[in-house]
């Protein structure tokens, strides 16, 4: 069978990165097995039903949560609490904690298992005091020197009225200035949504990874389709459209790689999905570990400032 | 609870035209282009501020003939191939067409009362102000153009959000225009943004938010999440002036509203305090 | 309006003694000493977290035998000549025969669960805990102690705020304590929090805010003006647990409430965290 | 007329001055001067009848205010606004102007001259949003090198229950500890009351100066006196033991420099006033403005370290 146009467009980027000097030595070997890695893995150009599996399985209520690979990757986890400010936002949890031998900290939304936690976690909707948390984490976190992690699961940033009032927009605008700023190693991953702005104030990190089957998107189908198609009902052609899924996000450059899940999705066995992000974190943040601060900055910048497409 | 994420769109439909092209919406006062173009596009009436075109903001703001514009040519492509009911292209070719615009942001260097400043001004009439590769990039270059320059960056914001065409790549101008104004700060120089109405979602939640200055027109709809999306979303009550700058400055958001004709002088004065 | 500011007061004058001195405020169980101690002074009956000594508190907490005290003999002066009803002298004599301590809190070095730290304890039985020179000045060289030995600093808290005995120098003594924990920063250590009841005003609003962690005790008053004096000052009517620490929990003011047994746990896996 | 035992302490603290290396050539000189001109004011130990005549009029309902003493030294004033997150607290102005040719960031706060500007204001006395208010225009102060000044008159922060609600001691704190940091040149003078925590936010600067008759306190005289005498009526016999007037700030080292008013008061020629407040903040800020940044840091540091007296 002849390669597909994905497959030729990611050996495009991969014979592109081989002359990449900026990225310098480390960096550049890493990415280079991991496209390495990916395109042994994707054959295919994923299909419109292809990407609304992953829509589905994205929000699949039994997927893991962020506290659930918490649990399964951290040892001596103390979770921080509230904004120092004005509230304690139950959507977004932050806190510390070792991987390994090394302290991180951690920041992710958190969505609920029942309706009550549910109601309380907003559906992982963060109001401005989520990011705020995060921010007064990230602190810290670039004070002592641990690296970053950020599990990204969000349907989007919570769209109320006091959410406005507490400065929505200029809440995500500055937690992603903070992460522009940080000196330390910062990994993100999509486990599940990454939807919109709510995604992206805790995304700016030096790895952005997603999961085989997370969906990372500027809207989601539903509000795409109900917007340009003016039919809430034209999701899945909407998200045909708009490519939300892992393939695509690193065929774009968007994404530094695709963390592989179980055969079926992270919701079918929950030990081997924490155990598979686990694996990347941890190579992830050892590829950044000896990084100076100030390079780390510049890179991470700079990686961020080439993402578009314009002519 | 809906699972619709709208927070981050652009509804790029313009509003059904009003019969007379000039008609106040507030007051129903009809007027002749020069007339509202004197006026800076303020209602002589009932002091509503029309929405301003790039070129039009632009030369209220500048010393007269000191603008000159950069990467005017910079055109979107069409990453994801997106189709909806029409193809993106075919939208852009309209809108291009409509506006002698080849994307929503104007961006180039300029004076005003007599301080060089660098300027990145929006134009809501390109498919609703929506930010995406073009947007981002222009928006770079001119923080990169004022850094070189040593001199301030003036941005006018009016966007409906990031440009879901897209795809995710529009919502990569977010963090991508955050680290150009970072970088910004890192060459010592300030940013002074003015909200146009509206200025909302993306462009919000990204530089629009992290000027040293936010200043702001009156009226001008401020929000991540615009009112219907709130209100079809949450059921919630919205109070009167939700999401207006008038709210934003009570809420501590915003600087100062400023009616249009004080802008250049406030700009002036800025640019004398971070000169 | 009153113009009252009683931001930052200490009221040393000591609660009516109870018929029996181990009496729970709560529901009225009495206790001998060494039942208490056992308990570390946590009522058995309701859960009520009674006073703890810095010593017994510190004994609480540390590997046996790890303790080393720092600066036991530091003594207020008194710069002012201070005199209102008696003589501040005679108030802090009178404090050192009836707690054992030169002042409210005591320093050193000890191990939690095997890993060096340093602590920094106050004792409200020293004149409500108040924050004079001797307890700026001590908090303080924990710092540096702590940043000599590239240990974290846990600090236990619990004072009426300020001595205004010393005057403005009191007040000093915040400015002076945010120094010296922006200087712990400097070393790249960290601050570890826990709030015992009360912690309020002068010394809320310096040092004990600044943690890496914050934690506290249950039904803890942590507030920098009482409640007493806000519904004085204000006659607003107060929300039911005002200024407890569950209240500041809601609010995103601490990481978290810890019964006490669960205190010495929890700093051991937090030393291991900043290790 | 023998010299006063105030007049010999600040002999002796002249003295030791000029044999503190530490504090470098410049500020040095600078401070010896300034003392050898207060000295040369200061004649008397203040009696009682002093300190509470310097009560009254730092109270003085026609005082220059905050924005009185920016109206006539600052050029091109331009008041910004909010916290950035969910309020503007009327009782923290805040700005960016030009001192002279400098550019300086302003925070103090505002007390009212009518009743509706009073009650707009809270009589002086900020919540935590105007702490925060000050906090974020250090950070562009601090990124542009513009000098800070606050100016202090409050009665003390807000004691009221959303001011705890949104965390009023973390945010006197947090102000104190972001002023710890900064690396521009940061002047503070009290120009009223100088009321306890609510003053000392904004007050933890390079040189802390007072004006003639403002008085700078841990508590007000009312207060200490409802306390410790039981007795608010006692507040006379209170400020004579706390002593919260100018000079004896500066005989105990709390504060660099006495600022002259005019004979009877600021209130008597606002015009005056400001001429003398404006000739010595112009002073201080010319003599750190070539301090380097860390140099700052280092010796506001060792400054509020050396504070209090123990044996
Ligand atoms: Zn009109
Ligand atoms: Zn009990």
């Amino acid at each position: 069978m002849a390669p597909s146009e994905h497959e030729l467009r990611l050996r495009e980027r991969l014979s592109r990165l081989r002359n990449v000097p900026l990225l310098g030595g480390a960096r550049l070997s890493g990415e280079l097995e991991r496209l390495q890695r990916q395109l042994d893995r994707i054959q295919q150009e994923p299909t419109s039903d292809d990407i609304w599996r992953s829509v589905e399985l994205a929000r699949h209520p039994e997927r893991p949560y962020t506290l659930d690979y918490v649990g399964a990757l951290l040892d001596d986890w103390f979770e921080l609490h509230g904004d120092r400010g004005d509230g304690d936002d139950g959507a977004m949890v932050a806190g510390l904690g070792k991987l390994g031998d090394r302290t991180v900290a951690l920041v992710g939304q958190q969505k609920g298992r029942d309706i009550q936690e549910r109601t309380r976690r907003q559906f992982g909707m963060p109001y401005p005091e989520g990011y705020r948390k995060a921010m007064r984490v990230f602190e810290p976190a670039g004070r002592h020197g641990f690296p970053v992690i950020s599990l990204v699961d969000t349907p989007g940033a919570y769209p109320g009225v006091a959410a406005e009032q507490h400065g929505q927009g200029g809440a995500i605008a500055t937690s992603q200035l903070v992460m522009a700023r940080l000196a330390v190693p910062t990994v993100a991953c999509v486990i599940g949504e990454g939807g919109s702005g709510g995604a992206i104030a805790i995304a700016l990190a030096d790895r952005v990874l997603m999961q085989e089957n997370a969906i990372y998107s500027v809207i989601s189908p539903e509000g795409c389709a109900a917007i340009l198609w003016r039919d809430a009902g034209e999701a899945k052609k909407a998200a045909a459209a708009f490519k939300p899924d892992a393939a695509h996000c690193l065929e774009l450059g968007v994404i530094d790689g695709i963390v592989p899940e179980p055969a079926g999705g992270a919701h079918t066995d929950h030990v081997e999905a924490a155990r598979l992000l686990g694996d990347s974190l941890r190579e992830a943040i050892e590829e950044l570990a000896d990084v100076p601060g100030d390079e780390l900055r510049r890179r991470r910048r700079a990686k961020f400032r080439s993402l578009g497409v314009y002519a | 609870m809906s699972k619709i994420d709208v927070s981050i769109e652009t509804d790029d439909k313009p509003a059904p035209p009003p019969k007379h092209p000039n008609t106040c919406p507030e007051c129903h006062s009809h007027y002749r282009d020069d007339e509202l173009e004197r006026a800076q596009w303020v209602c002589a009436q009932c002091g509503h501020h029309f929405p301003m075109r790039a070129h039009a903001r632009i030369t209220s703001l500048v010393d007269e003939g000191s603008f000159y514009e950069e990467s005017a040519d910079l055109h979107s492509e069409d990453p994801l191939g997106f189709f909806d009911l029409r193809p993106y292209t075919e939208r852009l070719a309209e809108a291009e067409m409509s506006t002698g615009l080849a994307d929503a942001i104007v961006i180039g260097q300029g004076a005003i009362e007599g301080r060089g400043c660098e300027l990145a001004v929006m134009d809501f009439a390109f498919m609703g102000g929506s930010m995406g590769s073009v947007v981002g990039e222009k928006f770079s270059r001119a923080c990169d153009s004022a850094a070189e320059r040593g001199v301030p960056l003036i941005t006018v914001t009016s966007s409906g959000g990031a440009r879901m065409q897209e795809g995710i790549l529009s919502l990569m101008q977010l963090p991508k225009t955050v680290c150009a104004v970072e970088d910004l700060h890192d060459a010592g120089q300030a940013m002074i943004v003015v909200m146009a109405h509206p200025t909302t979602a993306g462009v919000l939640a990204s530089f629009a938010s992290l000027g040293d200055v936010l200043l702001a027109e009156p009226g001008a709809l401020i929000a991540f999440t615009g009112p219907r999306v709130v209100e079809q979303t949450t059921r919630e009550k919205l109070p009167e002036d939700f999401g207006l700058a008038e709210q934003n400055l009570r809420f501590g958001h915003l600087d100062a509203i400023l009616e249009r004709p004080q802008i250049r002088p406030t700009l002036g004065r800025l640019l004398r305090v971070f000169g």
